[in-house]
């Protein structure tokens, strides 16, 4: 169970000729969630930001 | 007799306070001007009033549920794709469609009753729209700014409309900017609450 | 009774407070999951006799589709808690929830269609699964048009929580138009009650990545409801305290 | 209830746009359609009912677009909250309106076509009483999607309930499905009426709501 199906990395990048569609999904998936994640955090340092000045003016 | 009664209510939109802890009541034979700035929420006040919006904090009592309310707001809900006549029709059935038509008369509207109420000045649809509150039978009349935009006359003839129903024991809450010629108490918004 | 229960456990204060703390577990658990089960599904579960390596998509695709209505099924339930007590956390979550939702749902989307070239031959079917998840995305994208449209912000919440609410019936409605249609899909590959039809091998990748991106998009949620809390009660005593 | 029956059919029959409008789109719809592919009329018989369909659904939202905007900006609404309390009456009636001034008007419209073009005279009757139901169906579909966008556009009520017209849509290809085929017709028939009654009650309900918090 826990040996790879792939002897070498060539064969893991080609994955049988389906390399391109699985990777592709991939890399485009992950790097969607991670952008969301970048997003977030620059939300939450403008409201703080924000709030700050606020505070600052009050 | 109570109609109405307020403890402690406050407003806020998104957060923002529009008026803090307020109390006042209202009873039938009296009237209730209701004073204040732009923007320090008379408009709001009269609609909490009306039961069509709820505080945000403090409770209100309307002691009778089918209470008889007679109400003009900015918004004058007259169809100005219709004629002043066919307004009424919607308006009011044959009964009062008589008192209404008296009205229209004293307005001095009977010349452009089939005219569309869009081709009317706005003088004329407040006019319209006032005589929503003036034939309809009531207990509690609530009014928004009704001086605005009438002639001398007009208002003196609502004014004088307004004394009588007061003196038959209708309860009346109106908001305005020109002291009008009724006694009544006076509810200042926005200057740390009456 | 039940009302002041709620509040008393619904107020954003002890939200953002609790979740601040959750947070490093949910990330942390989230995603060496994603990477457990990836890596085990991408390099060693083995090949798929029919379809070969191009079914190694659904260790994304598959729990990405469970998530897009997932969230959905938690939105409509904050919606129901905002409509009857008021909550008003209730509606910052569904706010907070509905671009994540969005997200997972486009990425479900287009992996399945990306998966659909090699095996169908096709990037797009007009298919009752396909169609459903695709007016999901445009659910979650018109949820936010609307609570966008609106200034007075307490209004677009409960605007938005009836339209959350009035479309959650939509979905099993959509997905029973599944018996109607002629399909292509193949059916779902794991049941809740009845034995699976997939191999160990592939299913407890499987399983761990979906655990995996459940943990990651909660973490994601904690994120984007704090800076939305905190920007919707910026008016707050306890907000400035915090800052 | 028949004050607000005889009141509303009242406005919006001096509403020419309004009703008129409408039909006269669903006309046109159905015009262009022929004319924008061949006009080899061998084919034209397979494929129509999916544009009478489609046109249905554009004019039904067409139609549906001032519903409760005008009411709503002119203060009527308030007025009439002050009378009922709440607008259920005022949503069953504007909906009933709508349906009898506007919808079976325009399923009418949509039967005399499709069976201008090439499908049976004997399922006129059939066409017309399916699209009449699928039009009480979308009216109170989109009469929702116009009270949550009121005065903000009909683009933002279309986008809020169109996903919702969809099973609508897919339950209404089946039927026709089943009237060129001719089987189980008269099971559709009583599903999408069981559905129109369940809907128009319980709509004007989730309306009446959504109403009630635009005047807060």
């Amino acid at each position: 169970m826990f040996n790879s199906t792939f002897n070498n990395f060539n064969e893991i990048l080609d994955m049988g000729g389906h390399g391109i569609y699985v990777w592709s999904v991939y890399l485009i998936g992950i790097s969607i969630i991670a952008i969301s994640f970048l997003i977030a955090k620059k939300r939450i340092k403008e409201v703080h930001k924000k709030i700050k000045l606020k505070n600052a003016s009050s | 007799m109570k109609l109405f009664s307020a403890q402690n209510i406050t407003y806020s939109i998104n957060e923002n306070k529009l008026f803090h802890k307020l109390s006042f009541e209202i009873n039938s034979a009296e009237g209730l001007h209701i004073k204040g700035g732009n923007g320090s929420g008379k408009s709001t006040l009269l609609r909490i009033i009306l039961g069509i919006t709820s505080p945000s904090k403090g409770s209100i009592e309307s002691f009778n549920q089918d209470l008889k309310i007679a109400y003009l707001g900015h918004k004058n809900a007259i169809k100005n794709y219709l004629t002043p006549i066919q307004n009424l029709e919607l308006l009011f059935n044959d009964v009062e469609l008589n008192l209404a038509f008296k009205w229209l008369h004293k307005f001095g509207l009977s010349h452009v009753q089939d005219e569309l109420t869009a081709n009317l000045s706005f003088g004329q649809q407040k006019k319209l729209a006032l005589i929503r509150v003036l034939a309809k039978s009531s207990e509690l009349i609530v009014l928004d700014e009704p001086f605005v935009g009438l002639d001398q006359v007009a208002t003196d003839q609502l004014n004088n409309f307004l004394i009588e129903k007061l003196s038959e024991g209708v309860g009346l809450v109106f908001t305005s900017h020109i002291k009008p010629m009724i006694e009544c108490k006076v509810l200042h918004l926005g200057r740390n609450n009456a | 009774m039940i009302t002041a229960f709620i509040h008393k456990f619904s107020s954003p204060k002890s939200f953002v407070i609790l979740t601040e703390k959750l947070y490093p577990f949910f990330i942390i658990a989230g995603v060496s999951m994603l990477i457990l089960g990836w890596t085990w599904g991408l390099l060693f579960a083995p090949q798929d006799a029919v379809q070969g390596n191009s079914y190694r998509i659904i260790f994304l695709h598959v729990p990405s589709v469970i998530f897009a209505e997932l969230i959905y099924f938690f939105m409509a339930v904050c919606a129901l808690m905002h409509l009857v007590w008021r909550v008003k956390l209730a509606a910052y979550l569904i706010k907070s929830a509905a671009p994540i939702g969005a997200m997972i749902t486009f990425i479900g989307l287009f992996s399945g269609s990306i998966w659909g070239i090699p095996t169908w031959g096709t990037w797009w079917q007009w298919d009752a699964r396909i169609t459903s998840t695709l007016i999901l995305f445009i659910m979650y994208l018109g949820i936010l048009t609307l609570h966008a449209s609106f200034s007075n912000l307490e209004k677009a919440d409960r605007l938005m929580s009836i339209l959350v609410v009035i479309g959650v019936v939509n979905i099993p409605l959509i997905k029973k138009s599944v018996d109607w249609w002629s399909t292509l899909h193949q059916p779902a590959s794991i049941s809740v009650s009845g034995s699976s039809s997939i191999d160990p091998s592939m299913l407890y990748p499987l399983l761990i990545s979906a655990i995996g991106l459940g943990f990651t998009l909660i973490s994601l949620g904690i994120l984007s409801s704090r800076s939305y809390i905190l920007s919707r009660e910026k008016n707050k005593k306890w907000v400035s305290e915090r800052v | 209830m028949l004050r607000l029956i005889k009141s509303e059919s009242f406005k919006l029959s001096n509403k020419l746009k309004a009703w008129l409008g409408p039909l006269l789109i669903m006309v046109l719809v159905l015009i262009a359609f022929p004319l924008s592919i061949d006009i080899s009329q061998y084919d034209l018989d397979k494929f129509y009912f999916s544009i009478i369909v489609v046109s249905l659904l554009m004019t039904s939202f067409v139609a549906t677009e001032g519903m409760f905007e005008e009411d709503f900006e002119d203060g009527s609404l308030e007025q009439e909250f002050l009378i009922e309390k709440d607008f259920y009456k005022l949503v069953l009636s504007k909906i009933f309106v709508y349906v009898c001034l506007i919808g079976i008007p325009i399923a009418f419209i949509g039967a005399l076509f499709s069976f201008a073009n090439g499908v049976a005279i004997g399922s006129f009757a059939k066409v017309f009483l399916l699209l009449s139901l699928s039009n009480l169906l979308l009216f109170n579909l989109f009469a929702f999607g116009n009270a949550l966008s009121i005065n903000k556009g009909a683009m933002l009520g279309v986008l809020s309930s169109l996903p919702l017209a969809l099973p609508v849509i897919i339950l209404l290809g089946r039927a026709i499905r089943s009237i060129q085929y001719g089987d189980g017709f008269s099971t559709i028939i009583i599903l999408m009426l069981g559905i129109g009654l369940v809907m128009s009650a319980i709509m004007p309900l989730i309306i009446s709501a959504t109403l009630k918090t635009h005047i807060d």
